[in-house]
């Protein structure tokens, strides 16, 4: 159990180092797939088995084609995909992002509540849905007009001609 | 064994996407680390939800899921506004705005 | 009948006044004549008014000779009330005698003088308000309104020297004559303050001199910073003295304002406005009768200023310059007198020095009248038979300032040395007979040289009649003056008179008429044929620093004028007031800020990732500090 | 009648601005009218504002023509204004210069009259409001509000570096009374927990126990404030840059009143605030005054602009009014307040007289001119009674006020001033230098051979002024009896020492009672 | 758990539906307009948004939850609701005309400021974080788009880096919000605020309330997070400014304020002192030396982001301050945005060196723009100078007298750049001759401010008992 988590986890950072070094966008792409591929694993370990495959289905499926499809649109200049030029930003932005781990984990350490995974080994879905639409409706409607202004705006900026 | 690690891990990659959002100059690669970052948070409510016994957390991550999206649609047009009026995708040149 | 004539009192300052008004906003629409009478008669009336009020006063008994008219409250502040009030005692009614007699004549004599002026009636309508506020300086009640008078008279000196004012070096010549004055006024402001201030601590708040003269033993003890209180007002006072009566050190303005018409250098600053000083000492006897080491102060200067005045004034060409300093001297003379503490003989001095050298100076004006404005003596001479009636007064001015008996100066003289050595000094005493001497050498070199000898330069033509009249009168003064009682008639004012025997008396008299005739004949001895160019080449190097009054107005001009005036542009003003304040200080610190801005909008480079990286190292430091804190 | 003769000093204040609101109204085209207007208003203001002076009783201490309306009462702010027999002057002052300085500029402001007279109009509101007001946050409203039309008018009208001045001035003054404000609201605060209620009352401000070193700090705040305004010596850099580029009438409001509110200031609010502090302090304020004399003096005996010259003059003279002021003694503060109104009256003259030369040559340097005397005899002589007053010779007004403070500040410091004396020896100095150079000598250059002598509506101006000068010069009595009172009570005030803050704590609200409930 | 509608409360939620109702409505009306009959849209939504304003009139004193305290009706939300409401009217307005003009699509340009203020109602009116979030994604996104609605390079570019580091806030924010839940087990601040107390501080929930500090700072434009603020000011449509400076963020204002609210006192003072006082610095110094007006602005909206911070430390009197404060600065900021629209000549807005002069040829305007710079400066008889006393006040009442002087001292900085303003306007000759003639609906909203801008700080008293009541309901 503990191994296959380690595995994904080192699958999930491993594409993540991938992403930040790719110079070509389709396989940044892809690398970017295998973090949120090993991270919908993870979902399934931890038991929320309906969030991976939403993970699978929406990020994975949908995003990422949006993604292939816009890198297909603009055409890019292998310079564009290097690293930033300037060396102090270079120099600055490592150290920053280390850090923020640094803190990030030391301050995790305190929070040390332990729960074994059998128990949510598998969630109800009825139980979530009664809350997305009981509790959560508001939000949930509010999402959805979310996505409809996301797609006017997409429109109205990418289209050619008005 | 603990649920911290799930945790730790959507720290490091939050940390790597922040990395990556500064260092990199490619306008897609860029939103491809600010997915990678709401990826992260993700993980974290994920783990934390489980961690304290509380559903709703992973109802905020199917929200994300929906703002990512909405944000990765709105984010690619403004990209491609981008190229049809500057050329280029590159976040350096992109830099007549300043002082 | 008491009413009526007090009533009258206030009329002696305020006919002048009417005339300073009427010339001064119609003066110009007027012909001369009548402004010139005007102006005149405003002067005439106040000194019959004088004189009535002169015989009411002598008419009251010994004790109580004193009029006073109080016209209002000037100054009603807390405590503080001033009132306008006017104050005829004795010592006023001389001194107002002589101011409204003498400028009377003055006035009419300068109808003549300033014939065809231009600023025909501004010039009279400057001279009325000269005498109102001559008259209010001796009438006050006090010294604040005294002070009034004081600078009033200072103003109308400065307007009167530069009357001619397109002529830039007489302008500066008023502008120097009121600033030094201002000196000496910075002292008696000081000196009437302190002095104000003491009583007042004493709770009395009433500063006519009657109650001054009562109250001024309650304060004898003070002391201020250690120095005793009436000593330093003593000195106060008499700096601003020395500054209105031309003593040293503040004695340089006189010399320069004879820049101003001569009749003008007759009335101010010979007859009337330069002895005020001499009479504002006076006036506070009871004070400096308290403190003798501020007397003997006024003694020094005034011997000094004597020998000094008296030195000068050998050499000079310039006929008014001599009188100048002839006026200097004298007017130490008349110091002398108030330093030995006798007052009535300075004043009595004041009072015959008012007529012969009013005569001289007027006697002076027609010379430069009838020479077309010549006045350096070498380009005269042998002007007795042109000018025989100047020649005439003039000559008695000069026997009468020479100390020749029976002239008036011999009385006055006499009796200031006498009472000086009686004083017991002296050294002041010798000193002032070799002044006595010395005046009488340089007045008869001025003589010899503008009457005498032969012709050079142009001829002469006798002053109209309208000038010479009053010349006429002022001369019969000059005879006569001597034989009017002042020193009886002010003998609250004698001061304490050690008695000295007959013998001694006779002998002082004698050694100064000596004194006076040494003078004069030294004078034509000298004066003939050029022996003076041969004293000239033995002590050349005394006779140059002399030439140039011992360099005095070089070095005030280096050290009051000069440094001052560096100081305050280059220092002050360029470097302190601009320089540090201004441009360091204030839009230093501006252009500071600036600064920063434009360096800060820098970071602004217009990169998201830089304003990204800026935003973590944000979230970064702040989670850094927070949980430091926390932990 | 009587209800008009209550609110008369509201309706002195704000006339003005109503006159603006009309002249809002009146076509930008036509000049004449407009001038008409603005002068026919502020003549009004003035005719208005003279009831004031005979209305006051000068035997009562208390405020009066008192109006007190509840504004804010959360937070104890009240439309409360009144006059003592100190700013009864300045009222006066500032309402008898406002229809001066309207005339003054018919000629002299050529462009845009419009904007001009209202911002003059609302200026002249403001200053007014300043002097009455009794409510510190009123106060403080007007203190600020008034910069804004005096910033125009150096601006827009202003010479050639009137921006630099202008904003020079504003910030300047701001930085300073935005501490002031600071300080207030936290008197405000001491305030409320002595005595439990809310107010911005004056004499609530004055009953307030302020503990000793924040005291101090406050009270330094204040002087800051106010010490820029008047403008004390090390803080005038901005006043000759500003008179130098303001307008003829600016200079005269400016040097007229606006350097008078920072005096007022300190007489009415800084030094009753903090009795124990000002007193404590006072030698030493009076010892920059003094500085002031003496320095400004100096400074400006080396200009070559008559304008900078004057405005130094002003740095001078105030110097003198400071000491007078910190003198806190009944004939020095009387001296002080006289001499507000008199500096106000000269160097108000001075700056007309300086805006003529101006108008006929346009320029203001010294050298351009000389010999003028022979050409404009009239205004030479208008020139010369301002210049004598300016440097108070006695029978002028200049002398009353500088004998009384100088006497009155003697009992306090003699030192210094006798030091100050030192002063009318300097004003001589630079102020005959500068007559003799612009009026005497022969003219020299051709310029000045054609300008013409004052014109009737130069005289219209000049004679009120002059012969204010002489009046006060030989009669000030009626000046100083209405202000004794008054004087007198700010000294009580100032000699008051309040109970120490940790009786007060005791019963929280002190004098209170009915407040307390709530 | 069966439910009706009843009693989820859906009339709580009314005006923000009617709001998304309305922009759905012209959003799609619009796609059947006649190219000329396209501005219909607006008058449309003009009409439609004066009606809500009415309806919540009406509805003023309703007070309710609904959707299980994911939206609470308070005198809270409806204080700000109306003031939000009104900012979204005046901006329509001035954009009627500026819109017609410019190649927008105007259906969509409306359709999406209204979601934006019904993203900014909801802010303001629930208590639950990741409600807060998604308004507040609603109100981004809208508002991203809108930067780039003219679709032009500079439009773009303020787009695109809006965008960019709006989504890395957002990251931020929900790594917050998740680290909170996390720690609390809740995300909802009405619940936080009661046990807040009685729970332990550990380092894991401070950091996520820092996560979130910041994400909100990002929309508050505190330093360091300010820095997208001037570039997208300055790139975006001048009315898509005006409804940043003045909607965007009031409502980061508020978002940031309910959390300060909740959190412990001893731990986040000293924070939120740092980050007031670098914010004003910084804000001002960089305004000094900028030229384009819409530049200066948004710096000038940043310090005024700090000055809002000061009145968070002065407690509750200082919440009361930032209502009252909000509504000035909206006024103020709204209508120097409005004059500038009025008379740019180019996308990226007037510079100081067009305004030259304008006082002869626009006296009106030039008098309104004076009047709301030195409001901004915060000179009496100015509301902005009331606005600011209440702040300080406060401040000082919670004793923090040094961040106060600090202020006052940045706001007399401050004035020099306003005052160069009015400089340009009244004290140097007009460079460019003619000016557009602005259009009559703007000037009577430019009036309708102005006036506002002058005697709104005469009648405070009644907003701020309303502002007082307002922040009784959140405490």
């Amino acid at each position: 159990m503990n191994i296959s988590f380690y595995i994904f986890g080192a699958l999930a950072i491993m594409g993540a180092v991938m992403l930040l070094f790719q110079k070509n966008p389709v396989s940044a792409a892809l690398s970017l797939l295998l973090v949120l591929i090993s991270t919908a694993c993870i979902y399934i370990l931890l038991g929320a088995h309906l969030l991976a495959f939403l993970q699978i289905i929406l990020y994975a499926g949908a995003i990422m084609v949006l993604f292939v499809i816009a890198i297909t649109i603009i055409p890019m200049r292998e310079s564009d995909l290097n690293l930033i030029k300037s060396p102090i930003a270079k120099l600055l932005a490592i150290p920053a992002g280390i850090i923020l781990i640094w803190e990030l984990i030391s301050v995790g350490r305190s929070f040390n509540l332990q729960v074994p995974f059998a128990t949510s080994g598998s969630d109800d879905i009825n139980a979530l849905s009664m809350l997305i639409f009981d509790r959560f409706a508001l939000q949930f409607e509010l999402i959805s007009l979310l996505l409809l202004t996301g797609i006017v705006g997409a429109i109205l900026i990418a289209k050619r001609r008005l | 064994m603990l649920t911290q690690v799930p945790l730790f891990l959507s720290f490091v990659l939050f940390g790597i996407g922040v990395i990556g959002f500064l260092l990199r100059r490619n306008i897609i690669i860029l939103l491809m680390f600010i997915e990678l970052m709401l990826n992260a948070a993700n993980l974290a409510f994920v783990s934390l939800s489980k961690t304290i016994g509380d559903m709703s957390g992973q109802v905020y991550v199917m929200f994300i899921f929906a703002i990512a999206a909405a944000e990765a649609g709105v984010g690619l047009a403004i990209a491609i506004l981008i190229y049809r009026q500057l050329k280029t995708t590159d976040v350096d040149k992109i830099n007549n705005l300043r002082g | 009948m008491e009413t009526n004539i007090y009533s009258l009192l206030k009329w002696i300052p305020f006919v002048p006044l009417m005339g300073f008004i009427v010339n001064g906003l119609i003066g110009r629409k007027l012909p001369e004549k009548l402004a010139g009478i005007i102006g005149s008669s405003a002067i005439g009336i106040s000194f019959i008014i004088s004189i009535l009020s002169f015989l009411k006063l002598i008419n009251l008994p010994e004790g109580e000779r004193l009029l006073n008219d109080r016209l209002y409250t000037w100054i009603a502040s807390g405590n503080l009330n001033i009132s306008i009030s006017l104050h005829f005692d004795a010592l006023s009614a001389v001194m107002a005698l002589v101011v409204s007699g003498v400028s009377f004549l003055i006035h009419v004599y300068s109808i003549g003088y300033m014939a065809g002026d231009k600023g025909f009636s501004r010039y009279f309508a400057y001279l009325n308000l000269f005498v109102f506020f001559m008259l209010i300086l001796v009438l006050a009640d006090s010294l604040l309104i005294m002070f009034v008078g004081w600078e009033g008279v200072g103003l109308c000196s400065y307007l009167l020297i530069g009357f001619w004012y397109e002529d830039n070096e007489k302008a500066s010549a008023g502008k120097k004559a009121f600033i030094v004055n201002r000196v000496g006024d910075a002292g008696f402001i000081i000196g009437l303050i302190l002095l104000f201030y003491l009583l007042g601590n004493k709770g009395i708040f009433a500063f006519d001199f009657q109650s001054l003269s009562h109250h001024i033993p309650l304060i004898a003890g003070e002391s201020f910073f250690g120095i005793n209180a009436l000593f330093l007002i003593g000195l106060l006072l008499f700096l601003g003295a020395t500054g209105k009566s031309a003593q040293f050190p503040l004695y340089v303005w006189l010399p320069d304002a004879m820049a101003g018409p001569t009749p003008v250098s007759a009335l101010i600053h010979a007859a009337t406005m330069v002895t005020a000083g001499v009479y504002m000492l006076t006036r506070m006897y009871f004070l400096y009768e308290l403190v003798p080491s501020a007397l003997s102060v006024v003694l020094a200067v005034g011997c000094f200023t004597a020998v000094l005045g008296a030195t000068i004034g050998l050499l000079q060409t310039d006929i008014k310059k001599v009188l100048a300093y002839s006026t200097i001297s004298q007017i130490g003379y008349m110091f002398m007198a108030v330093g030995a503490g006798a007052f009535a003989a300075g004043v009595f001095h004041l009072m015959t020095h008012a007529f012969f050298k009013a005569v001289l100076f007027l006697g002076a004006g027609s010379v430069i009248h009838g020479l077309h404005g010549e006045q350096d003596m070498r380009k005269m001479g042998g002007l007795r038979a042109d000018m025989k009636w100047t020649f005439l007064v003039m000559g008695l001015a000069w026997l009468a300032i020479s100390g020749i008996p029976p002239f008036a100066g011999f009385f006055s003289k006499d009796m200031i040395l006498e009472s000086v050595f009686a004083g017991g000094n002296k050294i002041i005493w010798f000193a002032g007979l070799i002044t006595a001497a010395m005046t009488a050498y340089y007045i008869s070199r001025l003589i010899v040289l503008t009457f005498f000898g032969e012709k050079r330069g142009h001829s002469a033509h006798e002053s109209p009649a309208v000038m010479t009249i009053p010349l006429g009168i002022l001369a019969v003064l000059c005879i006569a003056g001597g034989f009017i009682d002042i020193p009886h008639f002010l003998e609250k004012w004698e001061g304490s008179h050690h008695e000295i025997s007959k013998g001694t008396e006779d002998l002082l008299i004698g050694l100064s008429v000596f004194a006076g005739i040494a003078g004069i004949t030294f004078a034509f001895f000298i004066q003939k044929s050029g022996r003076a160019e041969r004293v000239k080449e033995t002590l050349s190097s005394v006779y140059t620093v002399i030439l140039n009054k011992f360099y005095v107005d070089e070095i005030y001009d280096y050290l009051f004028v000069r440094t001052p005036r560096w100081f305050s542009d280059k220092i002050c003003f360029r470097f302190f007031d601009a320089g540090i304040i201004d441009g360091g200080i204030v839009n230093g610190s501006a252009r500071i800020v600036y600064n920063i801005g434009s360096i800060l909008r820098r970071l602004q480079s217009g990169n998201a990732q830089s304003y990204a990286l800026i935003f973590v190292a944000g979230v970064v430091m702040i989670i850094y500090f927070v949980l430091k804190r926390f932990i | 009648m009587d209800g008009l003769f209550n609110n008369l000093l509201s309706i002195v204040t704000f006339l003005p601005a109503a006159g603006a609101l009309i002249l809002l109204f009146i076509p930008k085209d036509k000049n004449q009218l407009l001038k008409n207007v603005a002068l026919g208003i502020s003549l009004l203001g003035f005719l208005v504002s003279i009831p004031l002076y005979f209305g006051y009783n000068e035997t009562l201490t208390e405020m009066q023509f008192v109006v007190n309306i509840p504004w804010m009462q959360s937070l104890g702010i009240s439309y409360y204004i009144g006059i003592d027999g100190i700013s009864l002057f300045m009222v006066l002052l500032t309402t008898f210069l406002a229809p001066i300085s309207v005339l003054s500029s018919f000629n002299y402001i050529q462009a845009r009259e419009k904007e001009y007279y209202i911002s003059l109009l609302l200026l002249e509101t403001g200053i007014l409001g300043v002097f009455v007001v009794l409510d510190v946050f009123l106060f403080y409203l007007f203190w600020e509000a008034m910069l804004i039309p005096m910033y125009l008018i150096i601006g827009v009208w202003g010479g050639k570096r009137r921006i630099y001045a202008a904003v020079k001035f504003f910030i300047y003054t701001m930085i300073g009374s935005l501490l002031m404000l600071v300080a207030i609201i936290m008197i405000f605060f001491l305030h409320h927990e002595q005595f439990g209620f809310y107010s911005f009352n004056l004499f609530e401000f004055y009953k307030t126990v302020i503990p000793g070193n924040t005291g101090f700090w406050l009270f330094l705040a204040f002087v800051l404030a106010f010490g820029i305004k008047v403008p004390v010596f090390p803080f005038h850099t901005w006043l000759p840059d500003a008179h130098v580029e303001a307008p003829t009438a600016g200079s005269v409001i400016l040097a007229g009143v606006l350097l008078k509110m920072g005096v007022y200031g300190f007489i009415r609010f800084a030094v009753p605030i903090f009795p124990e502090t000002a007193v404590a302090a006072a030698p030493y304020i009076a010892l920059i005054g003094v500085v002031g004399i003496i320095y400004g003096s100096l400074v400006a005996w080396s200009q070559d602009d008559v304008k900078k010259l004057v405005a130094y003059s002003s740095v001078a003279h105030l110097g003198v009014v400071m000491l007078g002021v910190f003198a806190i003694q009944v004939n020095a503060v009387e001296g002080a307040v006289l001499q507000m109104v008199n500096h106000g009256l000269s160097t108000g003259a001075l700056f007309l007289i300086v805006g003529m030369l101006y108008e006929r040559r346009h320029t203001r340097i010294i050298d351009d001119f000389g010999g003028l005397a022979k050409i404009i005899p009239v205004f030479s002589v208008f020139f010369m009674i301002v210049m004598l007053s300016s440097i108070g010779l006695p029978g002028l007004n200049g002398f009353v006020g500088e004998f009384l403070i100088l006497f009155g500040a003697f009992h306090e410091f003699p030192v210094l001033t006798s030091i100050g004396v030192l002063g009318i020896v300097l004003s001589a100095v630079y102020m005959l230098s500068m007559y003799q150079r612009v009026i005497f000598g022969r003219v020299t250059k051709e310029e000045n051979k054609n300008i013409k002598d004052m014109s009737p509506r130069e005289w219209a101006y000049m004679v009120p002024v002059i012969a204010f000068i002489i009046f006060i010069g030989i009669y000030p009595t009626p000046f100083l009896r209405k202000m004794e009172t008054s004087v007198n009570e700010f000294i009580r005030l100032a000699g008051i020492v309040k109970s120490a803050p940790s009786e007060v704590k005791s019963n929280p609200c002190g004098s209170a009672q009915e407040e307390c409930g709530e | 758990m069966n439910s009706t509608i009843a009693d989820i409360g859906l009339i709580g939620v009314a005006v923000p539906i009617l709001l998304v109702l309305v922009s759905v409505w012209v959003l799609f009306s619009s796609f059947f307009l006649p190219e000329s009959k396209k501005y219909w849209a607006g008058l449309m939504s003009l009409i439609g948004l004066a009606g809500i304003i009415f309806y919540n009139f009406l509805s003023m004193d309703l007070r309710m939850t609904s959707f299980y305290g994911a939206v609470t009706i308070n005198s809270f939300s409806q204080f700000l609701w109306i003031l939000f409401l009104f900012i979204a009217l005046i901006v329509m307005v001035i954009s009627y005309d500026y819109i017609k003009a410019g190649n927008v699509l105007q259906g969509e340009y409306y359709f999406l400021l209204f979601i934006a203020s019904a993203g900014l109602l909801f802010i303001v009116s629930t208590n639950d974080l990741m409600m807060l979030f998604i308004s507040l994604e609603m109100l981004s996104i809208s508002v991203y788009i809108l930067a780039g609605v003219r679709r032009s390079s500079t439009g773009a570019e303020a787009a695109f880096k809006y965008f960019l580091l709006g989504s890395f806030g957002a990251a931020m924010l929900i790594m917050g919000i998740a680290l909170i839940y996390g720690a609390t087990g809740s995300v909802n601040l009405k619940v936080m605020k009661i046990v807040m107390p009685n729970i332990i501080q550990t380092p894991f929930l401070i950091t996520g309330f820092l996560f979130v500090i910041a994400g909100f700072a990002f929309k508050v434009a505190l330093v360091p997070f300010h820095m997208w603020v001037p570039d997208v000011y300055e790139g975006s449509p001048t009315s898509v400014s005006a409804f940043m400076a003045a909607g965007v963020k009031a409502g980061g204002v508020i978002a940031l304020l309910r959390v300060f609210n909740v959190l412990p006192s001893e731990i986040y003072t000293d924070l939120f002192w740092w980050l007031s006082v670098i914010t004003m610095i910084a804000g001002n110094l960089m305004a000094l030396p900028q030229t384009n007006l819409k530049r200066l602005l948004a710096y000038s909206s940043v310090a005024h982001a700090g000055y809002i911070l000061v009145g968070f430390l002065g407690a509750d009197d200082g919440f009361s301050a930032v209502l009252f404060y909000l509504i000035v600065y909206s006024v103020a900021t709204l209508g120097a945005f409005a004059i500038i629209l009025g008379i740019e000549k180019t996308e990226k807005g007037a510079t100081i060196f067009d305004i030259a002069g304008l006082s002869k040829s626009q006296p009106v305007l030039a008098a309104s723009l004076s009047v709301f710079v030195l409001s901004l400066a915060g000179i009496p008889p100015m509301a902005g100078f009331f606005g600011k006393f209440y702040l300080f006040s406060s401040a000082i009442k919670a004793g923090f007298t040094g961040l106060v002087v600090i202020a006052v001292m940045m706001s007399a900085v401050s004035l020099y750049y306003y005052l160069r303003i009015v400089v340009a306007m009244y004290m140097e000759d007009e460079q460019s001759s003619a000016f557009p003639a602005t259009a009559s609906p703007l000037n009577i909203t430019i009036l309708v401010l102005m006036f506002a801008a002058v005697f709104l700080g005469f009648i405070s008293e009644p907003f701020l008992t309303m502002a007082k009541e307002a922040v009784k309901a959140i405490l």
